[in-house]
């Protein structure tokens, strides 16, 4: 373990990448997120690492999709604007299976909105932000420390499944410093995506293993093929098969599926005996769990469960801890995004959504005023 | 008699490029560094005052 | 727990000065988180810097209820004064906050910007200045782990001038 | 001329820091307008994201402050829609030429009647400092912290090469020759295009110690050469300098008029 | 009414724009949606009104905001691939309140996929595309002839309520010929945007009236005033207020959930008695109305709800039809997107998705399979 | 040269209509490369979408079909990821200069060691004909029924307006001059562009009454100039004709190996 | 209801004859839906076009069991032969179609592009030929609405040799 | 004889470019418009056919 140190959320991102071993940087500046490119343009040189500003957010994502091709672990990061340029070629990460990591620091939104607000407005768009269908990981932290390791998270995801990952932070955790204690590097250990053993003869780019995630040699190393974004057989050349593309599509949700278990983190406090859980996740799980501890000491019997696995959905960790629960409350700062899927395990009537969409941090006495209301003190 | 250089203290932000290009110099900072006119008279009216300011501060009155 | 507010115009460094205030509490062994507030997206303009400094982790990254409210514009003075809690106490720039707001907190007015310039012959200084006079006022961190980290946030070649601003402001409460 | 009927006194003082060259130029644009005599009812302002483009906001005109690079994208539509509104853009080098360049050498292309005034202070001001593609070889920036090594758009040359009728090129500091061009273009019918180089102290300034505004607006004063001087130089006196006043003006066919001419053939045949 | 003709879907849309007065269209061709942008081409001239082929979908989006910003009605069209370029323009049509019309005729996806296979992927990407959160209305027609009457509905929000509507097309809805019979010019009665009736120096562009809708007036008739897409006050400038923050959000919802009955369109049929419930849209209802009247003559009782707007979602009509039902089938030409909705309302254990993903139409027969399985038949 | 060798026999016969430029274009950049003696292994073609961009897939290199006009974007992350791979790109005239012109300009401004194929056939064929960027103006197109009033670009102007340091022209009837310009271009170390004049006849050449393949490949021989020969023609001698043959080359530092210097600047002194 | 399908290669006119037969089938009162499948975006190459005419409103827009199968080339009639219901029926062009498919379904081999191309100087009329046939194959459309449809959508000047080619198909099969 | 002009019918579109273009003429139109050879000596091996084939269909072999 390093020292204890006061960094600031975008930097333990961009700490954590080079940690787990990103070489390229693609980006195109925006508030909150800059600070993710700026430190990633100072610190790629020194370990022989490539930083690119791009012409815009479009082309971020096709420059670090093309490094990701060359070999390279790829990140970039952006917020809201920036991520809704991204969307067509996200889709194109997901269809042609190229590793990356997509940073998008929330922002109170839509559009231009309030540049330097934090909000959690962009949690549906991850999931469903391209057209058509693909399966989706997207991690949001709670804190610097977990901003530092559920990036390297999201690296190995990206090697390990072939395909983007989405980080979401939001202003607050980006923004804030605080004190945390990171791992030396040598306590790291990072996936890198796995490499073929039959010769290039024999290769077929889009054959997949048992996991469901074809091997992946980075272009130069003596496999040539060929990537598309149109439909494509084992043998990665388009294809105008239903049949094929039924197959292709089924394995870019179930190559994510059949890990469900291993993608989904989140931390339960209290959870055991909870008649009332909380649900929340990144910056307002902070505001979460100070009003869980106070509620705690006035007597009433709630738990909080923290997700940090946004998608996947984890509908049976949800399900499991709220199985006994008389109230699930869902605090967010939007209009209502997550609280969709809670509902969809949880039933309606049970599930208490608090929305602040003012570009304001979530109080705890917001929420511990709900929890009143509903414990009846 | 009106005053020829007029100054909008309020919208000045005190970045000194009046008093830093006045020909005449008859423009000195206050303590934040917004102009006061020390010697109208001298005016020349050549308004390069008015026409660099960034802060729609400052009018002469031709 | 330990709630600071730190107000002014951008380019006082007072979000540096918050940076550097929570990595001394850190030094000290302690719990800390420094946030802020900005104008539109990063560009100058009215700023204010938040720290918690605990002896445990730290929740809830936002302050709700500030100890101690530094003060170093009237603007800031006026706008964030409110975030004081009951008992808080206001430390204000004797230079740029005229107008003290009606309260029963103690309030500190202290020559904070002229301090820096008469001493140290530039405005620039002001915030380390109040960081060695908050320090000083509420024993939060101790005047090694503060000096330590000043020095290392600091630019080459200030190392002096700013350990004596220190001084100064411990001097101005003292 | 009175400055205050152009501007929104409710939304002044505006938010650019001390020195900042936006202000000036914002100036240069409404006395431009002024000069032009257009209708500010019949006048609109569009502008992208970017510290140049709140602009629009402090103007009484119709304004529209966009999406980050796309102010000719909704001036084309504004104007194509009714061309007999005044359109004219302002858009940051960042703005104009990073993530809108493409609908700059489009809207050049098509030589519609806008006249574009892009801000070149050779840096993302909004964001905070990081390198624009008018940084010049070499500069600093938050993202180009051991110096910068792409290569800095001419913008006046790809708005010539791009199809652009009328060129040229203003600093914050001859603010009357930056407002007699921008006249000059909003009199050109077609797309024109003045670039305005100004400064930004705070942060391309600082990181790369050209002190306080004003020696910004003195190197700017310095390095200009007015293009019927420059004739006269030889290339080692023109090192370093770059080339203010009218760069091009070729009218060429418009492209609202072009359409009117289409909707004149088609409603006159009843189709093809 | 109009003799019948025989008609294509994309060609119906266009040409119920132009009978709803649309006068600008800006566009980028893709399959399947480009006959739109082709008739548009066309027709425009011959009604004074303006085409133009932008470099790209953003520049489309854009070029159609400024043509309403100056006072017309605006239509563009495009499919997965444009569709989510458009989204950050999208988005600001929606905080700007900017009429328009964009019609999105979907493609096999994610990516490329199959450019001239049908599939209804760009559902959630509806809702949810663009950063931030907003109202959204998109409409889905399922025959030609709905095409048009949609279409001019869609002008009629878009005017009524000041945003961006979807209309959502599918390769199957939108290549297809087939009889219509469509109204005249004069049976048409379209809606044009409120107008101020306070002079200039009293005007603020931003002050809704009571159905919380602002009046506005076109670039150029005597009203300046500002547009931006930063959040804003009632007086169109930019506001770091978090109350006119969230007021503004609020009011970007509210516009449309007060009129939500209005804007609900939907059919049904045999749904008064059905134990079994088909929800269908577009294409796939076109399936679904064959299978359940199939189903029917085999003596199995079943209903269809045709949803035609699909958000904001109907989950009172919902509701009321499917209180009694046993089961919730659901078929639709993605991996499920749709049926999430349904599930919220009529929970987990009632519902059965149908979902066909290879780019094809979906087959009577599979339906009817379904509704024979949950029949037991 | 045996062109087999560098196909994929199982994907072919390829998908474009009789008579296409693409395969002739193809077959080019093959023999080009042959030329050049890469290394298939280290070789990597991308392109975007459109008929030409579905190129690569019959070529037996390390192939990329990215999206509709984000070729240069992704080429961009591959050379700069590993400076030892070639990088060839093949886009359209609407890929590459419609949608993916900002990206072209910015490419060039980079002056990345990308050898860039523009595959000019005047229209957008995938989606049936059109009007591009460089369809001429007053053609005829299906969204331009009354004749296309847009200005078309010169594509080889605004690439050496944005910095590229070689520019070349050829024509899909001038099969050798493609190679020999190709070859060139991938030699040049920066950013080249050679621009192919096609044909397509099922849309461009029908809807403009243009005749067979054969007679649109007449069209090009007979319109082409090549640079050398036009020097010695009058004005009205090259009225209606255009240029082929090497129009710009000026090698400029190229942008990965600056990279590279700043790489070994950072790691050396160990920060800023 | 008839279904019907109609299979070649791009360029022979085949979606053509798909509309026009759809429209032939609305002058006469009835229902009617034309759809087709595309190839790689929307260029050339192989296609299909299926018509459905009935007397009521239709639901299912595609061919599920065709009546008819047109083949104007070995590829489609390949392809598509297995769309054709039970005792439908094959027509398939002489020239184009060498091999047809084992079946008990009625078959119906006539020249159609060999009628085109001698009578008619050009392949093009190929389709407009085998709408004649059709037409008086199966009798879903009558003549008056067939030649109607033609008409209005053939090149203006080709009017009497379309008559001509619609004529020309009906003897075919006549 | 070996041939000289090796013409591959499966992947040969018949577009006619190759037989248009042979400054011999000695390609000439099956009935699909794919070229036959006739006099294979006349060949002078100029390749043009080759080189301007859009289908990878017809080798000169030099
Ligand atoms: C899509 C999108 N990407 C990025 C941003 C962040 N952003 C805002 S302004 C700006 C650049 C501003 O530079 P410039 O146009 O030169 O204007 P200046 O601030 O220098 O006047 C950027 C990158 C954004 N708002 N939207
Ligand atoms: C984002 C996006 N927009 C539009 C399209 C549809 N599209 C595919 S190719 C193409 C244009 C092709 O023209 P060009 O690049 O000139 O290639 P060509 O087909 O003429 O070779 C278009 C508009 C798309 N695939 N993706
Ligand atoms: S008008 Fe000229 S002389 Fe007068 S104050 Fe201004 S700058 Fe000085
Ligand atoms: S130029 Fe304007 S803002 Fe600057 S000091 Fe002078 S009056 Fe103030
Ligand atoms: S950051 Fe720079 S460009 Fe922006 S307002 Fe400040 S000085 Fe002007
Ligand atoms: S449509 Fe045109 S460009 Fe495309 S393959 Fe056919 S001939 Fe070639
Ligand atoms: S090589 Fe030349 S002469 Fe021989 S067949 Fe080909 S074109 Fe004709
Ligand atoms: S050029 Fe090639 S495709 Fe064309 S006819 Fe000759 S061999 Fe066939
Ligand atoms: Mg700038
Ligand atoms: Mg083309």
């Amino acid at each position: 373990m390093q020292k204890p140190r006061l960094v600031q959320g975008n930097q333990a991102v961009a700490e954590a990448a080079i940690a787990a071993g990103c070489r390229f940087f693609g980006g195109y500046p925006i508030t909150p997120s800059t600070e993710i490119a700026e430190f990633m343009a100072e610190q790629l040189p020194l370990v022989g690492g490539k930083f690119i500003q791009m012409e815009d957010e479009i082309a971020s994502m096709g420059s670090i999709l093309g490094a990701s091709l060359a070999g390279k672990k790829v990140l970039t990061a952006t917020s809201g604007p920036g991520f809704s340029l991204m969307q067509e070629l996200i889709g194109y990460a997901a269809m042609a299976e190229i590793p990356s990591v997509i940073a998008n620091v929330q922002r109170f939104g839509p559009s231009t909105g309030r540049p330097t607000s934090p909000a959690q407005g962009d949690v549906m768009q991850a999931r469903w932000g391209t057209h058509g269908d693909h399966g989706v990981i997207a991690l949001s932290p709670a804190s610097v420390e977990e901003c530092f390791n559920v990036t390297l998270k999201a690296f190995d995801f990206a090697e390990k499944f072939r395909m983007p990952i989405i980080l979401l932070l939001d202003e607050i955790i980006g923004h804030m410093r605080e004190r945390v204690e990171l791992p030396e590097q040598h306590e790291i250990v990072s996936v890198y995506r796995k490499q073929p053993i039959v010769p290039e003869d024999r290769f077929m780019p889009y054959q997949p293993d048992e996991d469901e995630v074809p091997p992946m040699p980075p272009f130069g190393a003596g496999y040539r093929y060929h990537v598309t974004g149109l439909s494509h057989g084992q043998n990665g050349l388009p294809s105008e098969s239903p049949e094929v593309a039924r197959k292709l599509l089924a394995r870019l949700h179930e190559k994510i599926s059949r890990s469900h278990d291993e993608i989904t983190l989140y931390e339960e406090y209290f959870t055991e005996d909870a008649e009332y859980v909380v649900v929340a996740y990144g910056g307002t799980a902070r505001s979460a769990i100070s009003a869980v501890k106070s509620a705690r000491k006035l007597g009433i019997n709630v738990g909080l469960l923290k997700l940090i696995t946004i998608w996947p959905f984890p509908y049976q960790v949800l399900e499991r801890c709220t199985r006994f629960a008389k109230k699930v409350i869902v605090p967010e700062l939007n209009y209502g995004q997550l609280v969709g899927e809670v509902i969809k395990t949880c039933g309606e009537s049970k599930v208490f959504p608090i929305n602040r969409f003012d570009g304001e941090i979530m109080s705890p006495e917001r929420i511990l005023v709900q929890l009143k209301a509903v414990a009846r003190r | 008699m009106d005053s020829v250089v007029i100054v909008n203290k309020r919208f000045c932000k005190g970045c000194g490029i009046c008093i830093h290009f006045c020909p005449q110099k008859i423009l000195v900072a206050d303590e934040l560094g917004k102009p006061d006119v020390i010697d109208q008279e001298k005016c020349i009216k050549c308004k390069q005052c008015e026409l660099r300011c960034p802060d729609f501060a400052i009018k002469v009155n031709a | 727990m330990l709630q600071i507010g730190l107000g002014g115009t951008g380019g006082q460094g007072l979000i540096m000065a918050g940076i550097i205030l929570a990595e001394a509490a850190i030094f000290d062994g302690k719990y800390a988180i420094q946030s802020q507030s900005y104008g539109p997206e990063a560009r100058g303009g009215a700023s204010k810097a938040e720290v918690i400094i605990d002896d445990t982790v730290i929740d809830y990254p936002k302050v709700t209820e500030a100890d101690i409210l530094l003060a170093l514009s009237q603007d800031a003075c006026d706008k964030y004064f409110g975030i004081l809690k009951d008992g808080g106490t206001l430390i204000a720039d004797e230079m740029f906050v005229n107008r003290i707001p009606e309260t029963e907190n103690p309030v500190l007015v202290i020559p904070i910007t002229k301090t820096a310039i008469e001493q140290f012959g530039n405005a620039i200084f002001a915030s380390v200045v109040a960081l060695g006079a908050l320090m000083q006022y509420t024993g939060i961190v101790s005047k090694e782990a503060l000096l330590q980290a000043v020095l290392s946030r600091v630019p080459k070649g200030t190392e002096e001038k700013n350990r004596a601003a220190v001084e100064a402001g411990i001097a101005l409460v003292g | 001329m009175d400055l205050e009927k152009y501007l929104r006194r409710t939304a002044l003082p505006h938010i650019w820091c001390p020195g900042c060259g936006n202000g000036i130029i914002a100036a240069a644009i409404c006395r431009a307008i002024d000069k032009k005599a257009l209708d500010p009812l019949k006048t609109v302002i569009v502008s992208g994201i970017g510290c140049s483009s709140r602009m629009v906001g402090y103007m009484n005109f119709n304004t529209v402050h966009t999406a980050h690079g796309r102010a000719l994208t909704f001036a084309t539509g504004i104007k194509l829609a009714n061309p007999e509104l005044n359109v004219i853009v302002v858009m940051g080098d960042g703005d104009g030429t990073a993530i809108g360049g493409n609908h700059f050498i489009h809207a050049a292309r098509r030589n519609i009647d806008l006249t574009v005034v892009v801000i070149n202070n050779n840096i993302y001001g909004m964001t905070g400092g990081q390198y624009s593609p008018t940084t010049p070889t070499g500069a600093k920036a938050t993202t180009a912290p051991y110096g910068n090594i792409e290569r800095d758009f001419d913008i006046a040359k790809l708005a010539i090469a791009s199809g652009s009728s009328y060129v040229a090129r203003a600093t914050a500091f001859h603010t009357v020759l930056a407002t007699d061009l921008i006249a000059k273009g909003i009199e050109n019918k077609g797309f024109s295009v003045v670039e305005v180089i100004s400064q930004c102290p705070i942060y391309y300034g600082r990181k790369n110690k050209l002190g306080s505004a004003s020696k910004m607006l003195e190197g700017q004063r310095d390095k200009a050469v007015m293009v019927n001087a420059a004739e006269k130089m030889t290339p080692e006196q023109l090192q370093g300098k770059f080339l203010i006043g009218e760069l091009f003006n070729d009218p060429a066919p418009e492209y609202t008029a072009e359409y009117q001419k289409i909707i004149d053939l088609a409603s006159g045949k009843g189709g093809k």
